[in-house]
């Protein structure tokens, strides 16, 4: 069996978005609801040539909208089919209404998401907020850092989802660019092993007019505490799944990832970045650099903000004297005055009797590379900080600081 | 790749429709996919038209219900009254869940993952959804053809929430939006979005009907016909709302009835393989619009220059279909050959007739 | 976490996201009755259609009719055969009270009942089996004098209760005035002929050439049965006391006709013949007056015109259109001739008073009109011969007194049909005759069982008003026409004249009835209900139901009934019938736990048969 | 200190505004007298279907009214009911103390009336006015074009008929008001809109006397 499945594996050389169209052919999705904006469009151009070729059977639906996007896979997941969509930055926000319906009547769909810069001006560049501004509606939400991450993601999260104990919608989500559009090698797996680890999609009470049930009645305000409680739940429940889910994955397919954070050099590290998505790539050659002059740097990298791993992230922050949160999203009037990260670590951080100086650095900012210079600046903020015993100030605009 | 050949439901047209024939309906199926115990209004126009429609297409039938009454005074509490799967979807989302809910039949009966004929798959939007919010979504679905029918049941004003103006409310019908005042005395100044028309020019593929709940079984074969057509099919119901047009309960068949013979509600098909509207039916007679109005409190306040005004719309919707207009009719249309609607004389007049 | 040790009550328990099995639909939607939104309870009750109040014997038309439609032919005959025994006999004959009755006349035309009639006669006549089966003998005996309409019908309904019935008739031939009063060409003998037979299938014994009074007494019917109707009709016709009249060419309506039916004639008519009388017999008689072979055949009434003439109007349509002359305003005051009639002597003349039997006022002042003709047959009206009745029930009239059940003072004895009904203002007609025998019948047997009398007095509620109807439901459509033969042939022939409805003929005239105030299951109320709660098993009359605790009075379906069968009672007036609940919402505690556990289940659940 | 809780029973549109007039210009009256007061509409089913019962609540108090925010009364010491059928079909007499009152719409006397009452037991007295007679009530569908609106709105909030009571709601009001003291008849008599058939009311009541408390 095993050689058998080592026969069809093949590496391929493909960007993130087709990383992820080739996940959702893996996954053998039943429909697949398309609407264009960059930078994820890209998967649903490769989803469309695969469908096209006959190399996937599913209904491809081009959308009228973003909303219509996520209403058509609301339908489908209802009624039993394993739906496969996504988007990019305001169109994730067209879409905004129909997130907290969709994770309260249960339904795993799945979105892929290339981030992208919100308007206003136009922008192609990657930021999180597009994502990160749904974080609370009852999806649960990662970042991968490369192409093969987010292959790996794409299977992992609707086999998560799916799970009888969750049945809840995915975001799966990486950098536009950085992630979406930068090719690298993919080791895509063998159908079998696919088959093996992510069973057909069933849920327990589709719309079949053969056992006829109502979705979605209108409820009394004493009824609403009882379903958001049981919501709640289920995305607390997940945690374990999820971690199981990551066991047999890497059993299966042999890479196995932390479900939680990536630590990087953290060993004895004294300062570390807290970060999510491509730019964690960035930071590890950087981190080694400074390592090579001595500095204890480290790379603590989200892999799932939602559910958000909280002890784990007070645990591990929790050793480190400094850690600098690097946003790459827009947290207007935020706790820090920056992105929304810092207030993410700053809670978990809150019942450590250890708590390290946090520090978030606006970066990468309308998708521009955070390049070397920029994480030895941040890490200079951060040492400076150490010594000092305290913060120069909560937010630092990379790049527009001395 | 080997698929599987869907199966597709073919629903017999009833025969001796009200029109013309007499009042001894065909035999009706005898599943009730749509039960009591809801909260609609007493009286409710669009629940009469969800029972006719659920008759018409029988158990294998999926039902979407957009926001509006048939969700919220329908399913209330966590109770249903539907006997069939119903989905409640946001309310702009009319069509594209249905969408959803098609290609996933389309998908899991091809692939196996589901056995069976292929399901009726019939939303249920209010003329809110439909007209307004819901536009884009609707008009997507029937773009692309999916197997469904698109039902938009026709109260002309947002219901559920209080009676609202929708792009639907007549020319003159009052509403909590669209109250009249001494700067606009006729209350809502626009004629109504013709919605129909509207799909049936835009999406020429599909088929595309207008029904009124005052012709059961036109209606209800107009549904049989929509869900037998191969692709996707738009059904616009006049139902009136005893809520928001103020009539009393008993009138809503025959407020079906006279909108029709008024001229307000024009019936006709789209035919999708000869590209061309049908406007054969013809009701049993023809009447000037007052008769209508007269019945209705949203159109109380209304004064003769603005009944004309009506009774000129309804004539050009009747030259439209072809008919010659009686001489009656065009006279109607003059503002000094009517009544004010809240004179003192019709007022007693209509709780005579009442 | 969070949620650790969390509970939800168990009155809060709520399905699984909120998804919620669907009721089943023999369960329904237990959850949300709505019953008491209800001010006004919509209720089923039957009210009587004009047609059947206006029939002599009440046949349940608008039941039949609505069989027909449905194409329950044999329902409807098995229906009709309640109230009438031979169907086909008044199914040509009858003078139809119901159509004149119909509320239909009042919109379009009236609904052709008879033809309607005819054709289920027609059918029940080539059964080889009749559908009506004599009753569990009860051992008692009964006779019947007379077979005309009255004493058919009685010994039938005697029959179907249980009875020993035996008929006793004067004429070789049974049918009384069915075989005697009516031509072949109305009602023709074989159809008759099969009806007398349904008699005996029914177990009844019919002995012809028995006449009472000569070959049985009024003792011997009192000591050889238990009871006895007696229905012998008007035998004896009436003379107009003119002078001459017992002339050679003077023949009398019902005897010219009776010969004739019981194939006995002698009769040779000349070539003009006058009939005397403006009536259904009269009109008989001119008609088959040219059938003998007259060639001119002129009608003298006192009537001053055909409008009053006391006669069906389409019988006198019929009659006019084969060629007969109506003279009006005119008495025949004496017949001239040497030994035979030649000719009549005419006076204007009017009547008094009413139509029927009314004293005749003779204008003798103005000269006499001599009148040529050959024979002249003589129908102003019939009466009885009751030489054998004991004194003490004979009438001044000439008829069988009887109290108000048809009895005979408290003997055993009842009497029915024309031999009561002359002069009491109901028509005599064949219908009537054979309600009353009916209605007899029921009342002998009740006085055999020693229970209690009843007369109709059963207050009923009778359609007129249309607008107790919803008439949109009303299409306008012409009555369905009966053919006819064309006046040229068959004024010689005896072939009927009168052609049945085809199958077809008859679904189509049956659609067009109103069912004045009686549900016909047109399914209509079933269709419009909004909530929808009411509710049928099999589609039939009266089989509805309205769930009380779901409707919520909008009376829709009162509106929309067609038939104004539905009326709206005030809930008050209930003690019972609406559910108490204990919150507004509905919703007791547990009950969605209930269904929470109900989804749990379904996949156990049997799949619904799509 | 005396705390007294009103609830009307009445059907949604046909009979809203009766109905809000009642629980209205009671909890006004009472604010004239230096009493606290509240009245309040049942919003959180928000009810407003044709035929469907519907609630209104007033709240009359010596003191503050601490549970200003509670949305329904729980112990309604005075029930209306405005549509006679109402009584069949619902449990209006929830969480009534002893000595309630209870008052209903209807041509019906106390004594037929009395056998549909659940937990007759808690009433004072029941009380039977023929309101819709006296008002010369022809529901909803005389005057369409002067109350077309008004029955738009459950809320009130496009009500264009600013008259207090101009139906049935005045015998009802008379009915309470003389019955139970809840506020004094003058100070509520001016604003009423209806006063002949307020006036007729007092004289045309069926008072049937139950069971009283001992004070």
């Amino acid at each position: 069996m095993a050689a058998v499945t080592e026969a069809k594996k093949r590496t391929v050389r493909i960007n993130g978005c087709v990383a992820a169209a080739q996940a959702a052919k893996y996954a053998d999705v039943d429909v697949i609801a398309a609407y264009p904006i960059r930078p994820y469009t890209a998967t649903m151009m490769a989803l469309a040539q695969m469908v096209a070729n006959g190399e996937l059977d599913a209904e491809y639906i081009v959308a009228d909208s973003e909303h219509s996007q996520l209403s058509i896979s609301h339908g489908a997941s209802s009624s039993g089919a394993r739906v496969f969509t996504g988007s990019s930055g305001v169109g994730v926000q067209f879409a905004y209404e129909l997130y907290s319906p969709i994770s309260g009547s249960r339904m795993p769909v799945q979105m892929m998401i290339a981030d992208r810069t919100l308007d206003p001006p136009g922008d192609f560049g990657s930021e999180h907020t597009d994502a990160l501004s749904t974080r609370d509606m009852g999806w649960l939400m990662g970042w991968s850092c490369d192409a093969q991450e987010a292959f790996d993601n794409h299977l992992m999260a609707y086999r998560i989802g799916e799970d009888p104990r969750v049945l809840l919608p995915q975001m799966v989500c990486q950098d536009g660019f950085f992630v979406s559009h930068i090719t690298s090698d993919v080791e895509l797996p063998d159908p079998g092993q696919v088959k093996e680890f992510l069973p057909p999609y069933k849920h327990p009470y589709p719309l079949d007019p053969r056992h006829p049930v109502s979705h979605g009645p209108q409820i009394m305000p004493e009824q609403g505490p009882p379903l958001q409680l049981e919501r709640a739940r289920a995305m607390e429940e997940s945690m374990a799944v999820i971690e199981q889910v990551h066991d047999e994955f890497a059993n299966i397919f042999g890479r196995r990832y932390d479900p939680w954070v990536e630590e990087f050099m953290t060993d004895d590290a004294e300062v570390v970045f807290f970060m999510q998505g491509a730019h964690a790539v960035t930071a590890r050659f950087a981190i080694q650099h400074m390592r090579d002059r001595g500095l204890k740097v480290g790379l603590v990298r989200l892999r799932t903000i939602r559910p958000y791993p909280t002890d784990r992230v007070k645990e591990i922050l929790s050793k480190f004297k400094v850690v600098g949160v690097i946003e790459t999203n827009m947290g207007l009037g935020s706790v820090s005055s920056g992105g929304s990260l810092y207030a993410e670590a700053c809670a978990a951080l809150y019942e450590s009797q250890q708590r390290p100086l946090v520090v978030s650095f606006m970066a990468g900012m309308g998708g521009e590379a955070i390049v070397l210079k920029e994480f030895y600046w941040m890490t200079q903020k951060m040492i400076d900080a150490q010594k000092r015993g305290k913060i120069e100030k909560r937010t630092h605009w990379v790049g527009f600081e001395e | 790749m080997a698929t599987i050949e869907v199966q597709r439901q073919l629903l017999p047209i009833l025969d001796s429709p009200n029109q013309g024939a007499r009042f001894y309906n065909p035999d009706l199926p005898s599943t009730e996919p749509f039960v009591p115990g809801h909260r609609t209004c007493a009286g409710c126009g669009p629940s009469i038209q969800y029972r006719m429609t659920s008759k018409a297409a029988g158990d294998n039938t999926i039902l979407v219900g957009p926001t509006g009454c048939m969700y919220v005074a329908n399913s209330s509490y966590l109770c249903t009254p539907y006997n069939v799967p119903w989905a409640h979807t946001q309310i702009g989302s009319a069509g594209s869940f249905t969408a959803g809910v098609a290609a996933a039949y389309e998908a899991m009966i091809r692939k196996g993952k589901w056995k069976g004929a292929y399901p009726n798959i019939i939303c249920e939007a209010g003329d809110g959804s439909a007209s307004d919010i819901g536009l884009a979504s609707i008009s997507g679905a029937l773009y692309r053809n999916h197997d469904c029918l698109i039902i938009c049941y026709d109260n002309e004003q947002y219901a559920n929430t209080g009676i609202q103006a929708s792009s639907r409310t007549p020319y003159g019908g009052m509403t909590t939006f669209s109250p009249p005042g001494p700067m606009v005395p006729e209350a809502k100044t626009l004629f109504p979005k013709d919605l129909a028309r509207m799909m049936a020019a835009g999406h020429p593929h599909c088929y595309v009907a207008t029904a009124s709940v005052g012709y059961p079984i036109d209606l209800m074969n107009k549904v049989r016909k929509g869900l037998n057509h191969k692709g996707a099919a738009y059904l616009m119901v006049y139902t009136p709302c005893q809520k928001g047009f103020v009539y009393e309960t008993p009138r809503s068949i025959d407020l079906g009835r006279l909108v029709v013979e008024c001229g307000l509600y024009p019936m006709w098909e789209w035919n999708p393989e000869t590209r061309a509207y049908n406007y054969s039916f013809r009701p049993a007679s023809m009447r000037p619009v007052s008769e209508y109005l007269k019945l209705q409190g949203r159109f109380g306040h209304l004064h003769a220059e603005h009944i004309a005004k009506l009774q000129k719309f309804a004539n050009e919707q009747w030259r439209m279909m072809g008919v010659e207009l009686p001489e009656a009719l065009i006279q109607a249309a003059d503002a000094k050959n009517l009544v004010n609607m809240g004179s003192a004389a019709e007022a007693e007049e209509v709780a005579q007739t009442v | 976490m969070s949620t650790k040790g969390t509970r939800i009550p168990d009155w809060l328990t709520v399905p699984f996201a909120g998804i919620t099995p669907a009721p089943s639909q023999e369960k329904g939607q237990d959850l949300f009755p709505t019953g008491n939104w209800r001010a006004i309870r919509p209720v089923y009750r039957d009210k009587l259609p004009p047609c059947n109040n206006a029939c002599g014997t009440n046949e349940k038309i608008q039941g039949y009719l609505d069989l027909v439609k449905r194409g329950k032919y044999l329902d409807a005959y098995a229906l009709i055969k309640e109230d009438m025994p031979f169907p086909s006999v008044t199914g040509r004959v009858c003078y139809h009270p119901c159509e004149q009755a119909c509320n239909r006349g009042k919109y379009d035309e009236a609904i052709s009942i008879r033809a309607v009639e005819r054709f289920l006669g027609d059918l029940g006549q080539a059964l080889a089996r009749d559908v009506v089966k004599a009753g569990k003998p009860n051992g008692k005996k009964v006779a019947v004098v007379g077979s005309g309409p009255a004493g058919h019908s009685a010994a039938y309904q005697l029959a179907r209760l249980g009875y020993q019935v035996t008929i006793l008739e004067k004429s070789p031939k049974a049918g009384g005035l069915n075989r005697g009063g009516i031509p072949d060409w109305v009602l023709p003998a074989h159809v008759l002929d099969r009806e007398i037979e349904r008699l005996v299938e029914l177990g009844i014994t019919i002995k012809p050439n028995v006449e009472v009074g000569k070959d049985v007494t009024w003792d011997d019917l009192k000591k050889n049965y238990d009871a006895c109707v007696l229905a012998v009709g008007l035998t004896e016709p009436n003379s107009v006391r003119a002078e001459g009249e017992n002339k050679d060419g003077v023949l009398y309506g019902l005897p010219f006709l009776r010969d004739i039916g019981m194939g006995t004639s002698k009769v040779k008519l000349g070539a003009r013949v006058a009939v005397i009388g403006g009536g259904n017999t009269a009109i008989d008689c001119a008609r088959e007056a040219l059938r003998q072979g007259a060639v001119e055949v002129t009608m003298i009434t006192v009537e001053a015109n055909p409008e009053e003439m006391p006669a069906s109007p389409e019988d006198l349509h019929d009659m006019l259109e084969e060629g007969v002359d109506l003279l009006h305003g005119r008495a025949m005051t004496a017949v001239l001739g040497n030994g035979k009639v030649e000719a009549l002597q005419l006076h204007s003349a009017r009547f008094s008073g009413a139509i029927n039997a009314s004293p005749i006022t003779v204008d003798r002042e103005v000269p006499a009109e001599r009148f040529a003709v050959d024979n002249v047959i003589v129908a102003v009206g019939q009466r009885a011969s009751l030489g054998w009745l004991p004194d003490e029930f004979k009438t001044e009239r000439g008829t069988i007194q009887i109290d108000r059940f048809g009895r005979l003072g408290d003997t055993n004895f009842f009497a029915a049909g024309d031999v009561v009904q002359l002069g009491s203002g109901q028509p005599l007609m064949v219908v009537n005759a054979v309600g009353d025998g009916k209605r007899v019948a029921f009342n002998l047997d009740k006085i055999l069982r020693g229970e209690p009398l009843q007369t109709r007095t059963i207050p009923v509620d009778v359609i007129f008003d249309l607008n107790r109807m919803n008439m949109t439901y009303f299409p306008h459509f012409p009555r369905v026409q009966q053919d006819l033969l064309p006046p040229t042939t068959r004024r010689k022939t005896q072939d009927e004249v009168i052609q049945a409805f085809s199958e077809q003929q008859a679904v189509e005239e049956a659609s067009r009835c109103f069912s004045c105030g009686t549900c016909n299951a047109c399914d209509n109320c079933y269709l419009v209900c909004p909530e929808p709660c009411i509710v049928r098993d099999v589609r039939s009359n009266g089989l509805y139901k309205i769930l009380v605790d779901y409707c919520k009075g909008c009376r829709v379906c009162i509106e929309e009934c067609p038939t104004g069968c539905l009326e709206g009672v005030p809930e008050l007036d209930f003690d019972t019938g609406v559910v108490r609940m204990d919150t507004a919402f509905a919703i007791s505690p547990g009950l969605h736990g209930r269904q929470a556990e109900e989804l749990r289940n379904l996949g156990n659940r049997p799949a619904k048969n799509i | 200190m005396s705390y007294t809780e009103l609830t009307v029973w009445t059907r949604g549109i046909i009979m809203d505004k009766e109905g809000r007039d009642i629980v209205n210009s009671i909890s006004a009256s009472a604010r004239l007298e230096g009493k606290f007061a509240q009245a309040m509409e049942n919003y959180v089913d928000n009810p407003d279907r044709t035929n469907a019962p519907t609630r209104k609540y007033c709240r009359v108090s010596d003191g503050v009214i601490e549970n200003e925010l509670t949305y329904e009364n729980e112990q309604p010491n005075i029930v209306v009911l405005v549509e006679g059928t109402m009584v069949k079909g619902w449990d209006y007499m929830r969480g009534m103390p002893p000595g309630g009152t209870l008052v209903i719409n209807t041509h019906y006397a106390p004594e037929y009336m009395i056998r549909f009452v659940p937990g007759a037991e808690r009433l004072a007295q029941l009380v039977c006015v023929d309101a819709a007679k006296l008002a010369d009530h022809k529901w909803l569908y005389y005057r369409l074009g002067e109350l077309g609106l008004d029955r738009l709105s459950t809320e009130g909030a496009a009500e264009r008929n600013k008259a207090i009571a101009p139906d049935i709601a005045a015998p009802l009001i008379a009915a309470v008001v003389k019955t139970t003291g809840v506020v004094k008849m003058e100070t509520i008599e001016p604003m009423i809109a209806n006063k002949k058939a307020f006036h007729m009311a007092l004289d045309e009541l069926h008072i049937m006397p139950l069971n009283p408390v001992a004070v």
